[in-house]
């Protein structure tokens, strides 16, 4: 992996007809990188996906691919590859010709494209299907042959639409699986889209979170899960206790309240469930709901600033609905968020 | 969705281009001379003039009348029909719309002159009416509305009863079964539940027929002649033996308001319930 | 989808080469009737003579003037033939020329009424018929043109439209035979008025009528001698009425289109069609009854025409003038009092 | 059975009963030994079948409005396909007039269309019948193609026109390549329906015909109004199972009815 950027956005700037999908944006990626662009719909990830496959005209900024200015060199120009989130099978092909297509289109023939088109479908377990219509396979196989179809056009950079969305949870471990592999043995960059946090942090090298067509943080999946640097980041990582900060001190609904520790100075405080302390301190709420989740226990309280969640180990006693606590928000287990929105 | 307007225009508008010119304008112009003051000017006085002649009034309700009458009987018996096609097998419902289709895979002209044959003085009908006891003498069928009625209603009831098979068939499965339950009788299920549900597939088959009997050449022509006159046949006729072009682009432009009313009303009704589903 | 697209674009090409192809050609235009007849008598052979290529419009007189005033501009035809009335129209519409009848060798071989009808110089007469009612002799029993009305016998019978060769002088015929012959004919239109509903149709093109008979829709219609041969051959006893008022017919004409680029053949068209050889053979075969006085005929084929100069004279015609004049009259009359 | 589990397949008989026996009675009187259209018929013989074919008249008809079928409908097609095209893909500015443009034949009467283009294109630029016959059919059949193919081109996932592009196909290749296979049951259907439009068109041809230049529904009435044999109901025959026989087969292989 060298350090100089094999891909890089710079000061991208992408929109449809008047309305402005993603503003200024800048992402240097590496070569042999997997990257994950998360977000809500609407955030600009698969706008930005599509700019770099060459699908979505450039607006202003350039992409940069390999030392190559492509900004506009069309897209079946581009070696880029594209995994679509519906794979986008070619419905009248069988799987082997799916995957000899683009091969084709590069003017390979005879052995040369058999070899290759086999060595394709054989490294994504598919050898035996070569001659089934994408509408005879499973969801799973469909984007297999998606996968093989754009890897045997070795693209520079390989991008991913929502890879696992469509899969049960069965398949989608081993997908997980089965891309990490792809990448590792060749080397291939690749950036995947998705709105599902956890599949980006299982699978990512590099996180990009976005919001509103602009990059919110960039990060190891540690460092986006716990050390989100915004309300944004945090609220999108599952901390759901979040809070502003003025003057060191917590902002309610019932005012300023003073932290446990010595004063935060950042912008805003995030804690997840389990990070409250139940039983002790200084705050006390009500409990209004509660529910088992096999090895811990998750409580709805009740409090003068607000609804808290809080998360405790089942092994310890159950409180009763409307039952009164103390609890604590300990400063020093919170994730410090410098921006605040 | 591709965000070049220069390709769209470029894919589309040969096709709106010809339509354009080779439809549109000359038929806008067509209509245009209803509305020409031969002295300069514009002037509704054709459609005054048209409209003072009882023979045109006669034949402007005959056509509205017809057209309406075809268009509810359709109806009626294209539930009947298409009730009874849906609740069929898979195999033998597909069978059975195929012979609904069928007709209309048949040139017209002999659809209409088959009736020539059954509706004659010594075709079928009579001779089946004659054996019943029904009548002692022939009756005249031919050369009458109920002539032109049979015809246009045989032309045009298939449209009917493929609008309601699909409506029929999009209609929530569960919802007969679920009146009957609540205790409606067929009258109250029919009204309730299937003409609510299937309004849309009415509408479309409603406006089909109706257009269809307003605009059919052939069967007022043949099975009607010049005692049935329809709008069409009276254009026919003001074009060709009285050479009177304004009154013809009089007609036309009654025959196409009449359409886009029908037209207007469909889509109203169709979108109305579009509304309803959620956008993709 | 390729081979469908690449099959009819070879198709376009054909026809539009095969019409290019045909380099003389004449455009007639004529009655409908008796088509497969005129082809062998007189299309065929002419083809043969001249060595060009006839094209055929056909259709009754009305339509196909409307279709000569449309086309105006560019004249499709080159040679009609029409009612008198309709000739004398058009030539006043500005559509046909004057017959350049110097051209014509049997000019001369034709009755004298015939070489110039309506006096302008811009028709040729080719035929007469005579005008009367064909009937059902076994149901009904015509004396007068009267008898149609009758009760018994109104809802059996068809009437020609106003706007047809044979509705004006039908009506003419009636009103003589109601006694109010005015030439706006609105006594015998408010006679057929009174019998609309019984009436079974109002004919536009007499070829119907043979339909209509053999299905015994009708027992009896008024109609031109030269649509009487297929009656003669259906199985029934079907008579040629001889009412007291006499018969009433037309004649019809040949004229020569304005602008059209085909003039020197059109004339010899006309001329081949006027000789007496083609006019012997139209008769014998009851087509129609000759102009050209050399034409010799047996009784028995004379018998179903309208033979003779004697007798083409002794039909009572409206003249060309009056009924053009009286045209749109009748036609109001009549939708006032028939057509609704 | 109760009588009203009966009325509704009684309806059905006498309704089916009503749209076909007119056909099945056409087809008894092709087979007709008599000499004029009557039911049922006198005797059976083929002579009317074999006449159709000796009548030069019917000839040239079939093949004028064959041609006009076949030409029509490609031609309409040709326009309609770029245009669905860019109807169900594109952005495009003005779609619903277009729309509307394209699909306004099929809401005017079809004589209007025919003496509207006898007036305007006919007379004033000289065009000859055969072309004007040529232009109207076209227009007439262009709804029908607009519809069907942009129905067959809406169920089809536009992702895959991409998938192609970014596998190095141009724009143009990417639509040859894997959308006309994916839409040539919906071309095929469009041809068939349009085929059958025009075929059968009568009012739009009332009045443009010329010396010489008859569709053959025109031609048919046209004889059937100077002669009543039979050979126009066995040419009816012959023309009613060419098209079923043509329907079915596309139904069979393509499920035709998919797209109407």
């Amino acid at each position: 992996m060298s350090d100089a950027p094999y891909l890089s956005l710079e000061k991208l700037t992408l929109a449809y007809g008047d309305t402005v999908a993603v503003a200024n944006l800048d992402l240097p990626i590496r070569k042999g990188e997997l990257v994950a662009l998360l977000g809500p719909s609407g955030c600009g990830k698969t706008t930005t996906m599509r700019a770099i496959a060459g699908l979505l005209p450039v607006k202003s900024g350039h992409v940069r691919l390999d030392g190559a200015d492509i900004t506009r060199v069309p897209a079946n120009k581009r070696a880029v590859g594209l995994v679509f989130q519906s794979y986008a099978l070619f419905p009248h092909l069988s799987v082997y010709e799916n995957v000899a297509f683009g091969l084709k289109l590069k003017g390979m023939r005879g052995t040369g494209l058999d070899a290759k088109v086999r060595s394709g479908l054989t490294s994504v377990g598919l050898s035996s299907f070569a001659n089934r219509k994408p509408a005879e396979l499973s969801g799973g196989q469909q984007q297999r042959v998606a996968l093989a179809r754009s890897m045997v056009m070795e693209p520079k950079v390989l991008l991913l639409d929502e890879p696992l969305s469509n899969l049960d949870a069965r398949l989608r471990l081993e997908m997980r699986t089965e891309l990490q592999r792809v990448q590792k043995e060749t080397g291939v960059t690749m950036i995947f889209v998705t709105h599902d946090q956890a599949e980006a942090l299982a699978l990512a090298d590099r996180i990009v979170v976005m919001k509103n067509g602009k990059i919110e943080q960039i990060g190891s999946p540690e460092d986006i899960y716990n050390r989100p640097t915004s309300s944004f980041v945090a609220d999108f990582v599952g901390f759901e206790n979040i809070f502003p900060i003025e003057q060191g001190k917590m902002k309610t609904s019932s005012g300023l309240i003073d932290l446990s520790g010595p004063a935060p100075s950042a912008a805003g405080l995030a804690w997840r469930p389990r990070m409250v302390t139940l039983g002790s301190g200084p705050f006390r709420g009500t409990v209004r709901g509660t529910s088992f989740a096999g090895d811990s226990r998750e409580y709805l309280l009740d409090t003068p600033f607000g609804p808290i969640k809080a998360e405790v180990e089942a092994s310890q006693p159950a409180h009763a609905l409307g039952s009164d606590l103390s609890f604590d928000l300990p400063a020093e287990k919170a994730a410090p968020l410098s921006r605040f929105a | 969705m591709f965000q070049n307007r220069a390709e769209a225009l470029a894919l589309a508008l040969p096709a709106a281009f010809f339509a354009a010119a080779v439809f549109l304008m000359p038929v806008a112009i067509l209509l245009s001379d209803g509305f020409r003051n031969p002295v300069g000017g514009w002037t509704i006085s054709a459609y005054t003039d048209f409209f003072a002649d009882p023979l045109n009034r006669t034949v402007f309700l005959r056509t509205l009348r017809l057209g309406a009458i075809v268009t509810v009987v359709s109806a009626v018996l294209g539930y009947a029909a298409a009730f009874a096609i849906v609740n069929l097998e898979p195999g033998t419902k597909g069978k059975m719309t195929g012979l609904v289709v069928l007709p209309l895979m048949i040139s017209p002209v002999a659809r209409t002159y088959a009736w020539i044959v059954i509706l004659g003085r010594t075709g079928i009908v009579n001779q089946a009416l004659q054996l019943v006891g029904l009548t002692d003498a022939p009756l005249r069928i031919l050369f009458s509305e109920t002539a032109v009625f049979v015809g246009l209603l045989q032309l045009f009831l298939p449209l009917m009863i493929i609008s309601l098979i699909s409506a029929l068939e999009n209609m929530p499965k569960d919802a007969v079964p679920a009146a009957r339950v609540l205790g409606a009788n067929w009258f109250q299920v029919f009204w309730k539940v299937i003409l609510p549900l299937t309004k849309e597939g009415l509408v479309i088959g409603g406006t089909l027929v109706f257009t269809g009997s307003l605009t059919a050449y052939i069967t007022p022509a043949i099975l009607g002649g010049s005692k049935v006159l329809m709008l069409e046949t009276l254009l026919y006729q003001q074009v060709s033996v009285s050479n009177n072009f304004v009154s013809a682009s009089v007609i036309a432009f009654i025959l196409i308001v009449m359409s886009f009313a029908a037209n207007i009303l469909l889509k109203r009704v169709a979108t109305a319930r579009n509304k309803q589903r959620v956008p993709q | 989808m390729k081979k469908v697209i690449l099959a009819s674009g070879a198709a376009l090409m054909l026809t539009m080469g095969a019409a290019q192809a045909q380099e003389k050609t004449l455009t007639i235009s004529v009655y409908a009737f008796a088509q497969d007849e005129f082809k062998q008598l007189v299309y065929d052979p002419f083809e043969k003579i001249c060595g060009c290529k006839l094209v055929v419009e056909t259709g009754n007189s009305v339509e196909r003037l409307a279709k000569l005033e449309a086309n105006k501009a560019n004249p499709m035809v080159d040679m009609a033939v029409v009612s008198m009335a309709d000739a004398l129209a058009a030539s006043r519409a500005g559509l046909i020329d004057k017959v350049d009848t110097a051209k014509l060798s049997n000019f001369n071989k034709i009755y004298d009424v015939a070489k110039d009808p309506n006096g302008d110089g811009m028709s040729v007469g080719y035929t007469f018929y005579a005008t009367s009612i064909a009937y059902r002799s076994d149901k009904m029993k015509i004396e007068s043109w009267a008898d149609l009305l009758k009760p018994e016998y109104a809802s059996h019978i068809a009437w020609p439209n106003v706007t047809t060769n044979q509705g004006p002088p039908a009506l003419y015929m009636l009103g003589l035979a109601l006694g109010k012959d005015t030439p706006d004919l609105a006594a015998p239109i408010e006679a057929v008025g009174e019998k609309k509903g019984e009436i079974v149709t109002f004919y536009e093109k007499s070829s119907q009528l043979v339909q209509l008979m053999q299905q015994e829709e009708i027992w009896a219609a008024p109609i031109g001698r030269f649509s009487w041969a297929p009656f003669t051959k259906l199985d029934m006893p079907i008579a040629w009425a001889n009412p007291k008022e006499g018969q009433t017919g037309g004649m019809n004409v040949m004229v020569v289109t304005k602008g059209s680029k085909n003039r020197e053949l059109a004339l010899q068209f006309m001329d081949f069609w006027l000789s007496t050889d083609t006019q012997t053979k139209l008769a014998e075969k009851l087509i129609d009854s000759p102009a050209n006085k050399e034409v010799k005929l047996s009784d028995a084929i004379a018998n179903n025409l309208t033979y003779g100069e004697e007798t083409a004279k002794s039909l009572k015609l409206i003249p060309s003038a009056v009924a053009l004049d009286n045209r749109a009259g009748w036609v109001k009359t009549w939708n006032e009092k028939v057509g609704q | 059975m109760s009588a009203r589990s009966l009325f509704i397949p009684l309806t059905l008989f006498l309704v089916l009963g009503f749209l076909i026996g007119p056909f099945l009675i056409i087809v008894a009187a092709s087979f007709s030994g008599g000499e004029t259209l009557a039911f049922p018929p006198q005797g059976f013989s083929l002579r009317w079948i074999l006449k159709v074919f000796t009548v030069e008249s019917f000839r040239a008809s079939f093949g004028m409005s064959m041609f006009l079928a076949i030409g029509g409908t490609a031609a309409a097609l040709m326009l309609g396909i770029p245009a669905s095209y860019a109807l169900s893909r594109y952005k495009l500015p003005g779609a619903e007039i277009v729309r509307t443009v394209v699909s306004a034949p099929i809401i005017v009467p079809g004589i209007i269309v025919g003496l509207a283009l006898l007036r305007y294109i006919v007379v004033p630029f000289q065009v000859g019948i055969t072309p004007a016959l040529f232009l109207a059919h076209t227009a007439l059949v262009l709804p029908y193609a607009v519809r069907v193919v942009s129905a067959s081109l809406d169920n089809l996932r536009s992702d895959i026109e991409e998938a192609a592009v970014l596998l190095g196909s141009s724009r143009l290749g990417a639509f040859f390549r894997v959308v006309m296979p994916n839409i040539r049951g919906g071309i095929l259907s469009a041809f068939i329906l349009g085929f059958v439009t025009s075929f059968n068109q009568v009012p739009v041809s009332l009045f443009l015909s010329g010396p010489g230049v008859r569709t053959l529904p025109i031609d048919m009435i046209a004889y059937m109004e100077i002669v009543f044999d039979p050979s126009v109901a066995a040419l009816s025959s012959l023309l009613a199972f060419l098209s079923i026989g043509i329907v079915f087969a596309a139904e069979r292989f393509l499920g035709f009815s998919r797209y109407v």
